[in-house]
């Protein structure tokens, strides 16, 4: 087995954690910040197999996602701060009008 | 993996697990960047100088300093008394061992055929150098470069739009989000 | 091994550097700000220091001309006097963090040092050496990279701090910090498209050659837009000068470091004043030919080429280090919304023009 | 050279592009300079025009047209219909009358449209309509064309209801939708039959004998006929023609741009675009010729006894097209379109001296309420009166010389079908023309001459509207002479041959005797109006009931509500009571009923919650690596 694999175990490793955070958490910017993290654990596999392919295609991959990354922080927070304003909280369980 | 990159990656998973069971989410958003940064390091372990960099300032530098600023403006206290609950906390877990117990063996089996020879042998041609990724971007990607840019101003405006205050009376002050003295 | 040694002793050199340029700007801003105010400033600690001690006896002119000076007040009195202060530590906060905001609000600081040359590179003794820490080629990106770090330091510091005026102190600088890291990375893309490289080393090179056969191709004279731009926004940066507005006494008693006390203010302090020498260090690298003597050739890989041009350099560094000191005590501070109209609707578009018209340039030359 | 520096290809796609872009543009402009969006709109239109006058500069150095692939559009199995524009003669003509009227009327519109408050939209939809009209004459297969059909559909629809806060004016709109509707049939019908038989709905190569061999000889006339029935709605023939008069309540420059010189010769375009399938049964062109007839007939009559201004110019407009019909049924495809370029000349100036009269006016579109304003708008007068000569068909006037050659046209028809009603379609065709000058020249009499019968302070428009009407009475002037030969041999090509032009050369005798019916209906206007204003009068007393059936348009929107609407919305009624209610509802309400109760069991899984549905989600994740994938 060869290092960089070791690269893709622990990315998936912390793409579970991220998830699991997604599913645990009641606070939406916890949950957003899980997501970050789970885009994170992508980012560096697809860093680790740039290397084991030997090209920069993953590389680039990694650039666009931090550009939506990017996005949908600005995006995000100002949905977390909208949601905050209208029901005083920011738990994903307060703001549950629209079930049903 | 060499030495360095093994504690980077202890770092990286501990500071994640915070994360996720911190309690306070200002200490998770600080374990998150911790985390972020941790990523660089790998990033830079893995010969993808630019991204390293980059992650430092896309991630490090602006998402996260707007994730501390919405944290500190809505000084939330930790999350309410309610429990986590045992059982949801146990199931998650449970899945999520089974997704990583049946994801690694197949990508494993694939790639290891694939020799330390080989990879060093690749990694003339995938080292993140700024030239390098320059030239790609700039004329392989140039499209989706572009469409990015627009993604990016796309976001810009919706930001702006969503966080516009409706009332008349509480007009934010150009700029800051504090707003001068008065 | 010897390689080892001789990281270490850069490290070692580059530190003490930084440290000691911070000292100096300590003592530049007591002795300067004295001398802008028509004050006499720090003259009395040591300035009548009696001993009949054989060991102090020949050196007492010389501590009375430093107490005089005011340089034992400044650097010696004042570390005492933190070391020995109660460290104080609000209530219902973070006792961790409240520890770690000084030390991450310095740490980067003094890693950006790290990838920025301080003197031709040279051969002793059969090895060729670097005189920098870490020579990664995209130094440029390093420095800003390690500038948006340091906004924890200040950010984890206000919000520790438990009070309203931390809180805001601590998010103005946040604010201030990102808004002007914008047309700061502009003007570093400009300089890159005019000298075609990320490392600053290259850069400092490249300054050593004539425009036209005439005049040294110095950032200033090919960039003199993007220096006015850098230099406002690296001043913006050191939350100094006019841009004080995360510590405006007036408003926010001392701002985010209104809770600190003792060593760890002290270090905010240091931090604040290293951050001005790296500045100066930037501006005389990527503005002012960095060791380079206009018309003058030293020759390459000799030790002594090496020495003579970083006395040069540091001399350069002390210049932009005064310049700074006295533009922060001659302005009055802004307003809020002023500071940012500056950022936002002067600096920026200012800088993207400069960018778009230095680009022009280049394809058409 | 323009060609060499940019490639005409992608001058083509720019071409389209410009008016398109400029449409959003114009409208976000707009938005906050409200005085800068026609500014906006007339820039872009001018720009396609000069791409316009490039690439047809370009195309004379080229041996066939220019095609432009954009991008691959629908793509399944057999069929390919890529986005692609195609630029040969035909398209350069209609082109450049696009682009250049379209330009004059930008330019007026400024000023006509100076007050409105919602300027923006109306210059966006302007110049969305300039850009579908591009589309339409330039697409390369007919999936294509039906875009810009649409397009341009769409956009009428949204400029006739411009003032949509107008009940009637809204569904005048609609009236004109549902009409283009019908005609759309058409077009979807050929286009399925074309491509079952023909297997490619490509512009040129459909009217290659060798492609046109594998449709069979009944379908060879259905396909004929569908793709008439598509021109019928577009260009406003019997018996779709109804919305053509109604769309007046639009602007009038859209009226001038849209309802008169460019989006109704749609038809005729395709008709000259398609001529391969029209002809593959000689029925169809007999067909096209007598509805065409019927058509001229019909309106030039209705047209004697409107009162509206800008109703007399809708039915002339509905009569002229009837014209160029007639040159289609002939066979002279050519000289349809030098009628589609003169009658574009004169009709937009005739409309655009109404807009100024009506502006002039204070939106007043009566002419019993007009009179006696040659004094007080002398420019708008010179205007109206050359584009009235030039469509009554005098010489030298750019009239004369399409109306004759029609003339000629319909004298040579070699179609088998027509034959024996040759010299009567030749005589209802004068009698029309001498109508055609008749109500012409009443309408100039009412509107301009005698003296001002209105309560207004009528004055003249500002130069920005005054200039571009004169431009095109310049070109309503000379656009006859100048064009009668170059223009269908230049056409010569995409559109079979015509051989006319040797008997139209006869010098001043010819030109004297072909002005005749126009010079016959002017004088009779000027007695009936101006100088014996009793015999009008004596007329309408004793032919009362023909002047009301003019007026009343021949009861055919009567006719229509009657036969059409009201059985229909009859049936709709009685199935709704009926089958409706019982069968339809009932089963809805069984399908609801179960529904409700399978959603009262599933409801209490979504429990709003989003954090469950991603546990949920990554346990499905989890559930399906763990089964599916194998090491």
């Amino acid at each position: 087995m060869n290092s960089v694999l070791t690269y893709v175990a622990l990315s998936m490793a912390l793409f579970v954690i991220g998830a699991i955070g997604v599913c645990l958490r009641r606070n939406a910017i916890v949950v957003f910040m899980c997501i970050e993290m789970m885009l994170n654990a992508v980012n560096l596999a697809f860093v680790a197999f740039s290397k084991l392919h030997g090209n920069l295609d993953g590389q680039i991959a990694v650039f666009f996602v931090m550009v939506i990354a990017a996005a949908e922080s600005a995006i995000g927070l100002a949905i977390i701060l909208s949601v905050f304003r209208s029901v005083a909280s920011v738990e994903t369980t307060d703001a549950g009008e629209l079930k049903w | 993996m060499s030495f360095i990159g093994f504690v980077i990656g202890v770092v990286a998973i501990v500071s994640g697990v915070c994360v996720v069971g911190l309690r306070n989410p200002l200490y998770s958003a600080f374990a998150l960047v911790t985390n972020l940064l941790a990523m660089a390091g790998l990033y830079a372990a893995l010969d993808a100088h630019f991204l390293a960099v980059s992650q430092v300032v896309v991630y490090a530098g602006a998402i996260m300093v707007l994730v501390l600023f919405v944290l500190m403006l809505l000084n939330l206290k930790s999350e309410s008394g309610r429990k986590l609950g045992f059982i949801r906390s146990a199931v998650a877990l449970v899945i999520g061992c089974v997704v990583l117990l049946s994801a690694l063996p197949p990508v494993f089996a694939r790639f290891a055929g694939m020799s330390e020879v080989t990879v060093s042998d690749n990694a003339r041609d995938s080292e993140g150098t700024v030239k390098a990724i320059g030239q790609e971007l700039y004329t392989k990607y140039v499209a989706q470069f572009e469409l990015s840019s627009l993604v990016l101003l796309i976001g810009v405006v919706g930001a702006v739009m969503l966080s516009k205050r409706r009332s008349v009376t509480l007009q934010p002050r150009a700029g800051g989000l504090v707003g001068g003295s008065k | 091994m010897f390689e080892l040694l001789v990281l270490l002793i850069k490290v070692g050199f580059v530190l003490n550097m930084a440290l000691v340029l911070g000292s100096l700007c300590t003592w530049l801003e007591r002795k300067g700000s004295a001398l802008i105010q028509d004050r006499v400033g720090a003259n009395r600690a040591g300035a009548f220091v009696q001993s009949d001690r054989w060991y102090v006896k020949p050196a007492l002119p010389l501590i009375r001309m430093m107490g005089w000076l005011g340089v034992i007040n400044t650097l010696l009195c004042d570390s005492v006097k933190g070391l020995w202060k109660e460290d104080f530590i609000p209530e219902g906060t973070s006792k961790f963090l409240h520890a770690v905001a000084p030390i991450i609000a310095v740490l980067p600081i003094m890693l950006a040092f790290a990838v920025l040359p301080l003197a031709p590179d040279f051969n002793l003794f059969g090895y060729y050496i670097h005189p920098r820490v870490a020579p990664i080629d995209a130094g440029l990106l390093f420095v800003l990279a390690m500038g948006s770090v340091a906004v924890y330091g200040v950010a984890i510091a206000g919000w520790t701090g438990n009070n309203k005026f931390s809180l805001l102190g601590s998010l103005r600088a946040a604010a201030q910090m990102i808004s002007y890291e914008l047309p700061m990375g502009v003007v570093f893309v400009a300089l890159i498209v005019v000298y075609g490289t990320l490392d600053v080393y290259s850069i400092v090179e490249k300054q050593g050659e004539l425009l036209w056969g005439i005049v040294p191709k110095w950032g200033v004279i090919v960039q003199p837009v993007g220096f006015v731009v850098l230099l406002l926004a690296g001043m913006a940066e050191t939350k100094r000068g006019p841009f004080d507005l995360p510590e405006a006494e007036s408003e926010l008693a001392a701002g985010y470091f209104t809770e600190y006390s003792g060593m760890k203010f002290l270090l905010f302090w240091l931090g604040e004043f290293c951050e001005i020498a790296l500045f100066a260090l930037l501006l005389s690298l990527l503005f002012f030919g960095g060791w380079q003597i206009p018309w003058v050739k030293l020759p390459e890989g000799v030790w002594w080429a090496a020495l003579i041009g970083h006395i040069v350099l540091m001399s350069k560094v002390v210049f932009f280090c005064i310049l700074q000191i006295v533009i922060r005590w001659t302005l009055p501070r802004f307003r809020y919304d002023q500071l940012m109209n500056l950022g936002w609707k002067m600096l920026l578009p200012v800088s993207l023009l400069n960018l778009a018209v230095t680009a022009i340039v280049k394809v058409l030359a | 050279m323009v060609g060499d520096m940019l490639s005409l290809e992608s001058l083509l796609a720019s071409l389209v592009l410009v008016p398109a872009v400029g449409s959003a543009l114009s409208y976000l402009v707009g938005r906050v300079y409200p005085a800068l969006a026609g500014a906006v709109a007339s820039l872009a239109v001018i720009a396609a025009f000069v791409c316009s006058l490039a690439l047809w500069s370009g195309l004379s150095s080229l041996s066939g047209g220019i095609t432009t692939s954009l991008s691959s559009w629908l793509t399944f199995g057999d069929f390919n219909a890529p986005l692609e524009l195609y630029f040969d003669q035909l398209s350069a003509v209609m082109c450049l009358v696009i682009t250049g009227i379209g330009s004059l009327i930008h330019i007026y519109s400024m000023g006509y449209m100076a007050h409105d408050e919602s300027r923006p939209r109306f210059f966006a939809y302007l110049n969305l309509f300039v850009a579908s009209m591009l589309v339409l004459v330039l697409g390369k297969s007919l999936p294509v064309v039906f875009i810009g059909w649409e397009g341009v559909g769409l956009c009428s629809y949204l400029l006739i209801g411009f003032w949509f806060t107008n009940r009637e004016y809204a569904s005048a709109g609609r009236k004109a939708f549902v009409m283009n509707r019908i005609g759309d049939v058409g077009f979807l019908v050929a286009m399925a039959v074309l491509f079952r038989y023909c297997g490619t709905l490509d512009v040129v190569s459909l009217n290659t004998p060798g492609v046109l061999a594998k449709l069979p000889a009944d379908l060879g006339l259905i396909a004929g006929f569908a793709l008439f029935v598509a021109a019928t709605g577009k260009s406003a023939q019997l018996p779709l023609f109804t919305w053509l008069p109604d769309a007046m309540a639009g602007p009038t420059p859209v009226s001038a741009l849209i309802h008169a010189a460019t989006m109704v010769t749609a038809g005729i375009y395709l008709m000259g675009r398609m001529h391969g399938v029209i002809e593959l049964d000689p029925f169809v062109p007999a067909m096209i010729m007598w509805v065409a007839i019927a058509t001229a007939a019909l309106s030039a009559t209705v047209a004697l006894a409107q009162n509206d201004i800008k109703k007399v110019l809708a039915y002339s407009t509905v009569s002229q097209l009837g014209f160029m019909f007639v040159a289609v049924g002939a066979g002279f495809y050519a000289v349809a379109l030098f009628h589609v370029v003169t009658h574009a000349f004169f009709k937009a100036c005739l409309f655009l001296s109404a807009g100024s009269v009506i502006y002039g006016c204070h939106h007043e579109q009566d002419m019993r309420r007009m009179g006696g304003l040659a004094k007080k708008m002398p420019l708008t007068c010179i205007s109206y009166g050359i584009a009235t000569l030039a469509i009554a068909g005098i010489a030298p006037l750019a009239g004369y010389f399409s109306k004759h050659a029609i003339f000629e046209a319909l004298a040579e028809s070699s179609n088998v079908y027509l034959a024996a009603s040759l010299p009567t379609l030749s005589l209802v065709a004068t009698l029309v023309a001498i109508c055609t000058a008749l109500y012409m020249a009443r309408s100039f009499i009412m509107t301009f001459l005698g003296s001002y019968r209105g309560t207004e302070h009528p004055h003249e428009a500002p130069l920005v509207m005054t200039a571009p009407v004169l431009v095109l009475a310049l070109l309503s002037v000379v656009g006859g002479l100048w064009l009668h030969h170059s223009l269908p041999e230049y056409v010569t090509g995409p559109l079979p041959a015509t051989s006319l032009h040797a008997e139209s050369e006869g010098g001043l005798i010819s030109y004297i005797i072909g002005s005749l019916p126009g010079i016959v209906g002017i004088g009779l206007a000027l007695v009936m109006y101006l100088f014996v204003p009793a015999i009008s009068s004596a007329i309408s007393s004793i032919a009362w009931p023909l002047e009301r059936l003019f007026a009343g348009k021949y009861f055919i929107d009567e006719l229509y509500d009657r036969s059409i609407v009201r059985p229909l919305t009859g049936i709709s009624q009685a199935l709704s009571r009926g089958i409706n209610q019982t069968f339809v509802e009932g089963s809805g309400n069984a399908v609801g009923i179960v529904t409700r109760a399978v959603g009262e069991l599933t409801c209490r899984a979504t429990s709003g919650q989003v954090a469950t549905y991603v546990l949920i989600m990554f346990g499905a994740i989890a559930f399906l690596l763990s089964v599916f994938v194998k090491v």
